[in-house]
């Protein structure tokens, strides 16, 4: 072995150590909190991980989506959910409970491990065919190949899950708040770190943003990707009480949630008219039409990941005078 | 393709330990992490499949490495629909765990 | 590139590598929040400042030296900002001037 | 196997229909939703009995490859017998489902749009794009996105009353969904790993019995008997569906639950090899058996209508599992009566599960509780609804002539023929505890209301409902009965694209 294969193997090692670690704290932490910060530390040091495992692609989705939109969630639930602790100790299961479930889970990891080592050498796998597909489409990413035209159902089900996700955490709302806001309400910041942030960033955001979901098609980056940066200046935004979360019945809000699905669908559809069926493309317009139904989805992704991050309506809807 | 092996022992017992997460945590917030570490290593497993069938010359498999990112909104989009539950079942009956100690009847409709 | 430009860029690397952990270290030793914070910042921003200026002989093209100047920048504001949002929150807000 | 067959198109447009109608739905809201709502769901009706009248007609799955991209690379979408049966109930309880919704769940006039209603007709529509993604994938993970969607949107629905009690049942719920998934998620990437392709029809050929491939079915089951409440993690059911609006626990009851179940016959009658099939299926119809035996006593010792017919669902499915072991068995013609025993089960339950909650929810609001012990008068108050909840309980319990009678005579009679007569006692026992405790509410619903001259007015005068609602109720109980009254041989649908059944 090669000095570089030691060096990385070493590397490599202390890496899953940390991630395992990391992992570990978020489980034995005494309170929510420091579980929740443990849990965000996991995340980017995860995201190493795919980095090392040759997927840059997926290591900046589990940096934005896996580690940044979630954490923001539980943290922001961690602060609301405080109290309990009784109740809590009280549905702590008991000795005899914790072993048998730590006899499980062992069982079940340790199966896994002897699984996945005992894998076929060589991989089966699709490597070869989805890059040599890529290139003639006229795009430079195989990842982006995959999510939107190989598997470009799987993508399309999966942003109609989000969109309906957000409806489906508006519809937790009670009755009479119905029409109004989502989330907690911010007062303005027209002073100190935060509002200086929220007036500094959104600009070298948005545009770092749309570079990334634009890029996508050609190297690292995408529709997910992007739309996290945008839907994370709105909320730095949001956060300052610069601006408002629309209401939950404004149209042009759900609009714009389902216009990437709604793209998509409809070119989709177009398929059956202009190329081979339902979502192909015809060779020429291929990156075209691909970009056309990204940049409809970058939009809804950062509308979903923003709303979801605000959260059901908390307030009636205010009176129009 | 050096790091295989290594993250694919951590990504089982990522699950290993999000399961014991989810079976012995009270607190429903700990569990929805729990769950998210479960996730993550089932996550890792696809990276390692999808290093494991890379080229020789290329990169990794990028089907799996798609699914992930799938896989990612979708385990994203579970847990914000968690915390919401968890937050409005908090907000309404003040528990923070799903345990039934408090003898309230589960289901059941009784207008009168 | 030349040599001698690769062997600064390496130094500045490792000089950069030793404030993260001289940061780190003062995070979990230092007693209180203030001083952590103190530690925190000044490492993470002069550490990565440091790795920065490290890579800066080995990328491809000015691109990346902009995008690298960038990553910079940006962790710099969005550091200054969380520290003193937490440093707020430890002393209460300062009374207005 | 073709990539694309004619007809193909029809499976496109059965699940891009509900699809896009969500998502119209959720943009234009309030009345519109209810409007477009039910147009889809008529829609999807006929699309369904199309794909069902395709799937017949030309004796053979029909497929088609999404984007012309034929797997390994690409997905396909296909529709076997049992896609076309399943498709086809779903598509009749949902538009039935959708027909009762129009009193319940109407937004209330001079508002322009009211957060229940707008919700429960959005919430129907992404249920039977699920549903529609469940039965017609073809490929392991794109079913992972589905099974997804499914329990979303489940959960979701269930949530809709925003009870105090139920969001910690339904909690629960999703969090043993939620560990479902992610199991079976494990077994996908294990099959990955060791084939290269996800896609069911791929596999089949494929699947060795070796060590990473059984410890993916063995944690593929796992997860799916979670999410289908398989004994012993059905714990988190009965509140979950009791506590729901009718129309929720008549779907989630009666679909939610089938859309794993068949997706456990995808893994153990195309995906792996018959002999460790075979090898599973003792347990799988063993952990069936136990169902059957403690939901009904548990259904049987409940004091809430509701309640009982959600521990009924947990014995219902029951019966599903005990067709692996008889389907298996090497007669072939013994196997193609336990399949389509299997099939009718998951359909006529359906049916009769959805007509038992639509009807118990009736009577419930009719009477202001659900208490077993009081439903005296519900015979005179809701006539329509106790003859359907008897109805519906004839065809749980097997009586003939019904669509549940027909799948359990098929199920004993393999059990008899393959000599495993014990699984024939199960259904036998079974069917008695179901008489039990569908008795029990029958003979409480006709008796004469309580004396209404007890001082306190805790027992008000029984309200009657209006008809429509009632009326579906008895229709889909109707179904199941007639399910029954069809000759066997009509039933060849169900057998078509079966592996190791006559073409």
């Amino acid at each position: 072995m090669t000095l570089d294969g030691v060096l990385a193997g070493v590397l490599d090692g202390l890496l899953a150590a940390l991630v395992l670690a990391a992992a570990g704290w978020t489980l034995a932490a005494p309170a929510a909190f420091p579980a929740t910060i443990g849990f965000v530390g996991f995340g980017l040091l995860l995201t190493l991980a795919w980095v090392r495992l040759g997927a840059p692609d997926v290591a900046l989705t589990e940096a934005a989506i896996g580690t940044g939109a979630t954490g923001v969630i539980l943290l922001l639930a961690v602060v609301r959910l405080r109290g309990g602790e009784e109740e809590v100790s009280a549905a702590t299961p008991g000795r005899a409970l914790v072993l048998a479930a730590g006899l499980l889970a062992g069982a079940v990891g340790l199966a896994l491990a002897l699984a996945v080592l005992a894998l076929p050498d060589p991989a089966p796998g699709l490597a070869a065919e989805a890059a040599a597909r890529t290139a003639p489409l006229g795009l430079g990413n195989p990842v982006a190949a995959v999510l939107m035209v190989f598997r470009g159902l799987d993508t399309l089900l999966e942003s109609v899950v989000l969109v309906f996700t957000v409806l489906a955490v508006w519809s937790m709302a009670p009755d009479r708040h119905w029409g109004g806001r989502p989330g907690p309400e911010f007062p303005r910041q027209d002073d100190g770190p935060l509002a200086l942030l929220a007036r500094l960033l959104p600009p070298v955001g948005l545009v770092i943003g749309i570079y990334i979901a634009w890029v996508g098609t050609d190297a690292p980056g995408g529709k997910f990707q992007g739309g996290t940066i945008l839907a994370a200046m709105w909320v730095v935004a949001w956060a300052a009480g610069l601006v408002q979360a629309p209401s939950v019945a404004d149209r042009r809000v759900r609009l714009m949630l389902v216009a990437g699905p709604l793209v998509f669908v409809l070119v989709g559809l177009a398929g059956f008219g202009i190329a081979d069926g339902f979502l192909a493309y015809p060779p020429a317009l291929a990156k075209p039409l691909i970009l056309v139904i990204e940049a409809a989805m970058t939009l809804s992704v950062a509308a979903a990941l923003a709303l979801l991050i605000a959260g059901p309506p908390e307030h009636p809807p205010e009176r129009v005078t | 393709m050096s790091g295989a092996p290594i993250f694919g022992l951590t990504g089982a017992a990522l699950v290993g330990l999000g399961l014991f997460g989810l079976l012995v945590q009270a607190a429903v917030l700990r569990k929805i992490l729990a769950f998210n570490l479960l996730g993550a290593g089932v996550f890792l497993l696809f990276g390692v499949v999808a290093q494991r069938g890379g080229t020789a010359g290329g990169g990794a498999d990028a089907v799996p490495q798609a699914m992930v990112i799938t896989g990612l909104v979708v385990a994203f989009a579970a847990t914000a629909l968690a915390v919401v539950v968890a937050l409005r079942m908090h907000q309404i009956t003040g528990a923070a765990t799903i345990s039934e100690s408090d003898g309230a009847e589960p289901g059941g409709s009784d207008a009168a | 590139m030349s040599a001698v430009l690769a062997f600064l860029g390496l130094l500045a690397v490792a000089a950069g590598a030793g404030f993260f952990v001289a940061g780190t270290a003062g995070v979990i030793r230092f007693p209180d929040t203030p001083s952590r914070l103190h530690a925190l910042t000044k490492a993470d921003n002069l550490g990565l400042g440091l790795v920065v200026l490290g890579l800066l002989p080995f990328v491809p093209g000015w691109f990346f030296a902009l995008k690298l100047l960038l990553v910079w920048a940006l962790v710099l504001l969005s550091g200054a900002t969380a520290a003193q949002l937490i440093a707020e929150r430890v002393r209460g807000p300062e009374p207005p001037a | 196997m073709s990539p694309a067959t004619p007809g193909g198109s029809l499976l496109v447009l059965a699940l891009i229909l509900p699809v896009a109608a969500m998502l119209v739905a959720f943009v234009l809201g309030g009345r519109a939703a209810e409007r477009l709502a039910l147009a889809a769901l008529g829609l999807g009706a006929l699309l369904a009995m199309l794909v069902a009248a395709a799937v017949y007609r030309a004796g053979a799955p029909l497929a088609y490859a999404v984007g012309g991209w034929a797997p390994p690379l690409g997905l396909a979408l296909r529709a076997d017998g049992v896609t076309a049966a399943m498709l086809l109930t779903a598509a009749l309880v949902l538009l039935a489902v959708a027909l009762f919704g129009r009193t319940g769940h109407a937004t209330p006039p001079g508002l322009a749009e009211a957060r229940a209603p707008f919700a429960f007709w959005c919430f129907l529509l992404a249920l039977s794009a699920a549903l529609a993604a469940a039965f017609l994938g073809g490929d392991l993970f794109n079913l992972f996105v589905a099974l997804e969607m499914l329990t979303f949107a489940a959960l979701a629905l269930a949530c809709l009353e925003g009870k105090p009690s139920q969001f910690r049942s339904e909690l629960r719920y999703l969090l043993f969904a939620l560990i479902g998934s992610v199991l079976y998620l494990l077994g996908t990437v294990l099959l990955y790993g060791g084939y290269g392709t996800l896609d069911i029809a791929l596999l089949a050929g494929r699947a060795r019995a070796d060590a990473p491939t059984l410890l993916a079915a063995a944690l593929m089951t796992a997860g799916l008997a979670a999410k289908m409440a398989l004994f012993p993690l059905h714990l988190w059911l009965p509140p979950a569906h009791a506590g729901a609006p009718p129309a929720a626990s008549a779907v989630l009851s009666g679909l939610v639950v089938k859309a794993s179940f068949v997706l456990l016959l995808r893994l153990w009658f195309w995906v792996m090899p018959p002999l460790a099939a075979a090898a599973a299926a003792p347990l799988l119809a063993a952990l069936g058996a136990a169902a059957i035996l403690a939901g009904s006593l548990v259904a049987l010792r409940q004091a809430r209508l509701k309640l009982l017919v959600a521990y009924s669902t947990v014995a219902q499915i029951g019966y599903l599992f005990l067709m692996f072991p008889l389907a298996l068995a090497g007669d072939a013609e013994v196997a193609a009566r336990a399949w389509l025993g299997g099939i009718l089960q998951a359909s006529s339950h359906a049916f009769a599960k959805a007509a038992m909650f639509l009807a118990a929810g009736l009577i419930a609001g009719a009477l202001g509780h659900d208490r077993i012990a009081a439903l005296g008068g519900a015979g005179r108050a809701v006539p329509v609804c106790v003859v359907a909840f008897g109805l519906a309980g004839l065809s749980l319990m097997g009586i003939p002539p019904s669509g549940g009678f027909t799948a359990k005579w098929l199920l004993l009679t393999s059990a008899v023929a393959t000599g495993q007569w014990w699984w024939a006692l199960v259904i036998v026992g079974g069917g008695v505890l179901t008489g039990g405790y569908v008795y029990r509410v029958l003979a409480g619903s006709l008796t004469a209301p309580p004396v209404t001259d007890a001082p306190i007015g805790d027992a008000p005068l029984p309200a009657a409902a209006s008809r429509g609602p009632q009326l579906v109720a008895l229709a889909l109980a109707l179904v199941s009965v007639g399910l029954g009254l069809l000759p066997l041989a009509s039933f060849g649908l169900v057998q078509v694209g079966r592996l190791g059944a006559a073409p």
